[in-house]
């Protein structure tokens, strides 16, 4: 079945048939307090502005997803938290992006440092050619974790609630992280970001080339995940972005200016059955995009 | 609070491994810079080394035709590298004009018309011809290609045409001479030329054969008037290298060519080339002029070389950024 | 169907040019075959254990064995035999024509030459090394900057200058400085050599590893030079490993520089600041000597170089070959 | 001009049967349209009409296509000349980048042995007038070919394929890299040429087929048997096809239910 007639087909029988049995009521209030604040934040390439004046709060604690159509900016944004962009020639910020109160593009702020703190599972599994236990434990030691003891209990940990454990516990030493299957490797990737027990996690599109059981597999290990973590995903798929967050944000490309824009930002529920804007729900019930 | 904490720790990171990256960083540019020093220092010292000869005779120590390093009675020291010059001129002329059109049939073979089951094992063995030290081309060729080229083509061909065309003039006495050199030169630069030339008719878009097919061409003018046009700067660049390859090869020359300084017009007649000139005399060498003076030649050498590679790498990034353009 | 009027001449041009092709490749690949095939051959013919394990013994020397007469070189003179000795005399000059009654079959074996090789070359790579990987990591990990562009660039004047210019580098730097050759500076010219190969494909290794594994280290927060040697490094190693052993055997195939600045040796010496003996100059030498029995040598020299250097590409292929399936 | 007649032709990749036998009639003076989702073997079937699919590594085809009563695939028969007499336009605009405008027109009277200053000028002129592309290149005919706009190297495309005066002309989605106003140039072009030469043109807008074409096949992808194998599920006037399909298949994929 075609997304359009998905979301046709849920706009006559409601939200919670769309999202199935997994439907999750965690409304984001206002005392919870705002890991990330993003205040009037444009980033460019170059002269291109890929984001123009986005403003939202991320609240720790939650599951905020990110949508809209491709070329939208989406994935720029989420990649400028962890100021990811550093190594690009030509990038640049501007506006505050600020996390737990710092903003993360101040000069005395160390990029390396604040990715220690907020972790990334990228859109495509990218495990090191090193041995599985290697690929977990590589954060750790980054974070000068000697005690090899330590270290042992923290991957399997980790392992566990990445829910990869009981698949690979046997092989860890034998087998290198890229020799899994692609879901595994996701989830691999998972537990690599969780080791170190950074605070933020960013998702960027974690389930795009996985297939639809092992995509299941990381939705159930995101709702595993978030009463410790704060997590902000960005996704295509609008169901899983249903299913998945408490929060979503809508953003668009600027026809004119090709920037992306917020468009809109609220509770899930209520982006996807009652949006405030023409545009959100144009593209919630697939008119473009 | 936390928050006031954490937001402290950021700047001051408390782990060693935070500080390695400008070490890391001055330690890679620093090696880096060695071989560009490499290169500096080796210009550098062949221009210092060669200077007294460069102020006794100017250009003449390249096109003079006297060489003569011995200080007899009735004669001062000499020192005029044109018949070295020549030699190398001349051998690898022999070289190119054997090996072009070869490695370019080579090359079209090997990215248009082979099946790629053939196609690698091929591949692979015409890299490993370059890959064969020179040295061994010198004994196979002093062994076994010199008689053999003798009986069947030299010794005919200076007794049917020498009388008449001076460059194939006899006697083919040993047999070593420019011909020869420049055909094992030939053999040596063939895999060079030929694995460029495939490589860069492989990276033209299959849309340019396809239209070219689609007006009723045949294969081979498919080949002939769509694609080596489109990667012919490449294909230059790949013989400009071949060329630099054959001018500074030594061994196969010093072994072949018969190492006379005397300029015969004929190809069978032995010569010398720059290479061999100074693998032979510079230990050798009887006087620091002498020295100096095939310090030039061996100076000049590298100016060449250099700069053939500059071209041949201008030509080279010329046509894979065309590429790119066209793909997109 | 109607045939066009120039169709036949067409279709023949067409069926001819590509014969042509597959003839060009025909003759590239026959010099091929008949050089490895003339090594393979004569070489192995001219090999014995003695060949593995002894030195060889001058002709004059054997002969004095046998009729206890005066041997014509001094069997403690390092020079003794070799091309140029002090006096400029040369082998085989007619000062002892008896000799080559003497000379059928080769007495002794090149033992020394492979020590040597194994030495110089070694040294050479160990030298080669630290700059060569260290340069590649540069270009590979600052691709961008504007300095990497210059130090690509030198690389491929080294790569592509002549070898005996390397060599002459050496002698004027080291040779002529310290009046003595010795193996320590015939490893200083294999290393000019031997770097580019190094860096060029230590960039390229380095740069077939995924961007997304550079950003996974990044995501982790760790500083570039430790994911460099935690992940980039250890992912590349294979082909690292390939491109130190292809210039091994670059390296162990050079003449012309070692020429200039080892000379070579007719006895076993591995004294890093003296002459040394070297297959490739062996076979040179033993190449250019009027007797049959060092021209032997010289094929067996040539056999244990082609070897090394067949066995080096092949294994290099099928590691290559290995880990390109294995990743897909 | 000629018509084509396609019976049991089954086109393959080394082993694997792209599309199952297709029979089909194409007639003269008409627009054929071939439309289908992406992986059906449309262009993989046009590609067979003009024996070009074989010049894929390892590609076949077996059946017959009778380019008028002549079958192009029977022993003997010259693949070269066929392509002659059955042009081609492809996906991407092709200009060939070493040619100026002139010189990309004439490449295929070149090849006829047409040497002639005169000669040639005048069937390039003709060429480029019939792709309506005349105008604007007379006065820069010896500028590069791929100086010219995406749509404008799409019509010298055309007008190479032209100038050999060929029976049939194939077109593999000539417009799918092109903006709307250059598709309406193309199409435009296409129902002008019609009336002197048989068209075949692929395109995955059902749009561009309604609007154009008079004949319109559809394929579709049969994964039934496990593996995707392309099938002609409809070949009719085009007017049926849109409007009275016969096949329940076609008739989800033009409501947009499939693909």
């Amino acid at each position: 079945m075609t997304m359009r007639s998905a979301m046709t087909l849920s706009r006559s029988i409601g939200f919670a048939d769309l999202v199935g049995t997994r439907t999750r009521t965690r409304p984001a209030t206002d005392s919870v307090n705002a890991k990330i604040e993003v205040r009037n934040f444009s980033f460019f390439y170059g002269n291109f502005k890929a984001i123009n004046t986005v403003s939202m709060d991320v609240p720790a604690n939650h599951v905020t997803a990110i949508i809209g159509p491709s070329g939208c900016g989406k994935s720029t944004l989420l990649r400028a938290i962890n100021r990811m962009h550093d190594a690009t020639i030509g990038a640049r910020a501007e506006g505050e992006m600020r996390f737990d109160g710092v903003n993360v593009y101040d000069q005395d702020v160390d990029s390396v440092l604040l990715r220690r703190r907020v972790g990334m599972v990228f859109q495509r599994p990218n495990p090191f050619q090193l041995t599985i236990f290697d690929n977990v434990a590589y954060g750790l030691r980054v974070n000068g974790m000697r005690d090899k003891k330590l270290i042992a209990q923290k991957v399997e940990e980790s392992l566990k609630r990445a829910a990869l454990w009981d698949e690979v516990k046997d092989r860890l030493f034998k087998s290198l992280g890229t020799a899994l299957s692609g879901g595994q490797q996701q989830r691999l990737c998972i537990a690599r970001a969780i080791a170190s027990n950074p605070e933020v996690i960013l998702m960027d599109e974690p389930c795009s080339a996985l297939d639809p059981i092992a995509s299941l597999k990381i939705e159930d290990l995101i709702d595993d995940l978030r009463d410790q973590f704060t997590i902000v995903i960005v996704t295509h798929n609008m169901q899983q972005a249903a299913r998945v967050s408490d929060l979503t944000a809508f953003m668009l490309m600027n026809r004119a200016t090709r920037a992306g824009e917020l468009i809109e930002f609220d509770q899930t529920d209520k982006m996807f059955t009652a949006p405030s804007d023409q545009r959100t729900e144009d593209y919630i019930s697939g008119q473009f995009g | 609070m936390a928050k006031q904490q954490h937001a402290e720790s950021w700047s001051n990171g408390k782990s060693v491994l935070r500080h390695g990256d400008v070490p890391f960083r001055i330690g890679t540019v620093v090696l880096a810079s060695c071989v560009v020093g490499l290169v500096l220092a080796m210009g550098v010292i062949m221009f210092v080394s060669s200077g007294e000869a460069r102020t006794a005779f100017g250009w003449d120590v390249l096109v003079g035709q006297v060489w003569n390093p011995v200080v007899t009675d009735i004669a001062e020291p000499t020192f005029g590298a044109w018949p070295a010059v020549r030699g190398t001129l001349l051998s690898s002329l022999v070289a190119l004009v054997i090996a072009t059109p070869l490695a370019m049939g080579i090359g079209i073979f090997l990215a248009e018309l082979c099946p790629p089951a053939l196609s690698t094992p091929l591949s692979f063995l015409v890299e490993l011809l370059a890959a064969i030290p020179s040295v061994i081309y010198g004994v196979w060729g002093v062994f076994v290609f010199v008689p053999f080229f003798n009986q069947v083509f030299s010794v005919p061909v200076s007794d049917a045409l020498g009388d008449y065309i001076p460059w194939l003039a006899g006697p083919v006495a040993t047999g070593r001479g420019v011909m020869v050199t420049g055909i094992i030169m030939a053999i040596m630069i063939l895999p060079t030329i030929a694995s460029l030339t495939r490589d860069v008719l492989r990276l033209v878009p299959n849309t340019q054969r396809e239209a070219m097919l689609a007006i009723g061409a045949t294969r081979w003018e498919t080949i002939w008037l769509a694609v080596v046009p489109y990667s012919r700067a490449g294909i230059i660049g790949a013989v400009m290298l071949g060329l630099g390859r054959a001018l500074g090869e030594t061994m196969a020359a010093t072994l072949l060519i018969g190492n006379s300084q005397r300029i015969s017009e004929s190809l069978f007649a032995p010569a010398t080339t720059a290479a061999s000139l100074v693998a032979n005399e510079l230990t050798n060498s009887v006087s620091s002029l002498h020295e100096s003076a095939l310090i030039t030649v061996a100076f000049a050498l590298f100016g060449i070389t250099l700069v053939l590679n500059l071209g041949a790498r201008l030509l080279i990034w010329y046509v894979d950024r065309g590429m790119a353009g066209g793909r997109s | 169907m109607n045939t066009p009027k120039n169709y036949r001449w067409r279709k023949f041009v067409d069926q001819f040019m590509r014969g042509s092709a597959v003839v060009a490749t025909g003759c590239a690949v026959i010099p091929l075959i008949a050089i490895i095939g003339y090594v393979l051959t004569l070489g192995a013919s001219a090999l014995s254990v003695q060949f593995f394990t002894d030195i060889y013994q001058p002709p004059n020397m054997a002969q004095a064995a046998t009729d206890g007469s005066e041997p014509a070189f001094d069997p403690n003179d390092p020079f003794a035999g070799i091309g140029a000795t002090q006096d400029g005399a040369v082998v085989g000059d007619g000062s002892n024509p008896e000799a080559n009654v003497y000379a059928g079959a080769p007495v002794g074996g090149v033992l020394h030459g492979i020590v040597g090789t194994l030495i110089i070359t070694g040294l050479g790579l160990l030298l080669a090394l630290p700059i060569g990987i260290f340069a590649g990591i540069y270009l590979s990990e600052y691709r961008n900057e504007r300095y990497a562009t210059i130090v690509r660039f030198c690389c491929d004047v080294l790569s592509g200058s002549p070898s005996i210019v390397a060599g002459v580098v050496i002698y004027v730097l080291v040779v002529i400085q310290s009046q003595q050759f010795s193996a320590f500076a015939g490893s200083l010219a294999l290393m000019i050599l031997m770097i580019p190969i190094v860096t060029r494909t230590t960039e390229e290794m380095l740069k077939l590893v995924p961007e997304s594994m550079r950003e996974a280290a990044r995501g982790l927060g760790a500083p570039t030079w430790y994911s460099t040697f935690t992940v980039i490094i250890p992912a590349a190693l294979p082909g690292i490993v390939t491109g130190v052993m292809l210039a091994f055997a670059r390296g162990a195939g050079e003449t012309a520089p070692l020429i200039l600045t080892v000379l070579g040796s007719n006895v076993m010496s591995t004294d890093l600041f003296a002459p040394m003996a070297s297959l490739p100059l062996l076979t040179y030498r033993y190449t250019e000597s009027p007797y049959p029995g060092e021209n032997t040598l010289a094929w067996g020299a040539a056999f244990v170089l082609m070897m090394l250097v067949l066995v080096m590409n092949i294994l290099v292929r099928v590691a290559t070959r290995r880990r390109a399936g294995a990743s897909r | 001009m000629s018509s084509m007649t396609i019976s049991q032709l089954a086109p393959f990749y080394g082993a694997r049967q792209a599309v199952k036998p297709v029979d089909m009639q194409i007639a003269t003076q008409e627009i054929t349209a071939i439309i289908g989702p992406s992986g059906c073997g449309k262009s993989t079937v046009l590609r067979c009409l003009n024996r070009m699919h074989e010049t894929i590594l390892g590609a076949s085809a077996t059946g017959t296509v009778l380019l008028d009563d002549e079958d192009i695939y029977a022993p003997g028969i010259d693949a070269t000349l066929i392509r002659r007499r059955v042009g081609m336009v492809f996906q991407q605009p092709v200009a060939f980048r070493t040619r100026n405008i002139y010189e990309n027109v004439a490449a295929g009277l070149r090849l006829q042995g047409m040497s002639r200053k005169a000669e040639l000028d005048q069937a390039v002129e003709e060429a480029l007038r019939s792709a309506v592309l005349w105008d604007e290149v007379k006065d820069v005919l010896s500028k590069p070919g791929t100086a010219l706009s995406g749509g404008q190297q799409q019509r010298l495309a055309i007008a190479r394929a032209l100038a050999i005066k060929p029976d049939v002309l194939l077109l593999d989605e000539p417009c799918s890299a092109l903006d709307p106003i250059a598709t309406a140039n193309i199409e435009e072009l296409l129902v002008q040429l019609k009336t002197t030469l048989t068209i075949v043109i692929v395109t995955h807008s059902m749009q561009q087929a309604a609007r154009i074409s008079d004949q319109t096949a559809v394929f579709m992808v049969d994964t039934s048997s496990g593996n995707a194998i392309g099938e002609l599920v409809e070949k009719s006037s085009t007017t049926n096809v849109f409007t009275n399909p016969s096949d329940p298949r076609t008739e989800s994929y033009i409501s947009g239910r499939v693909g």
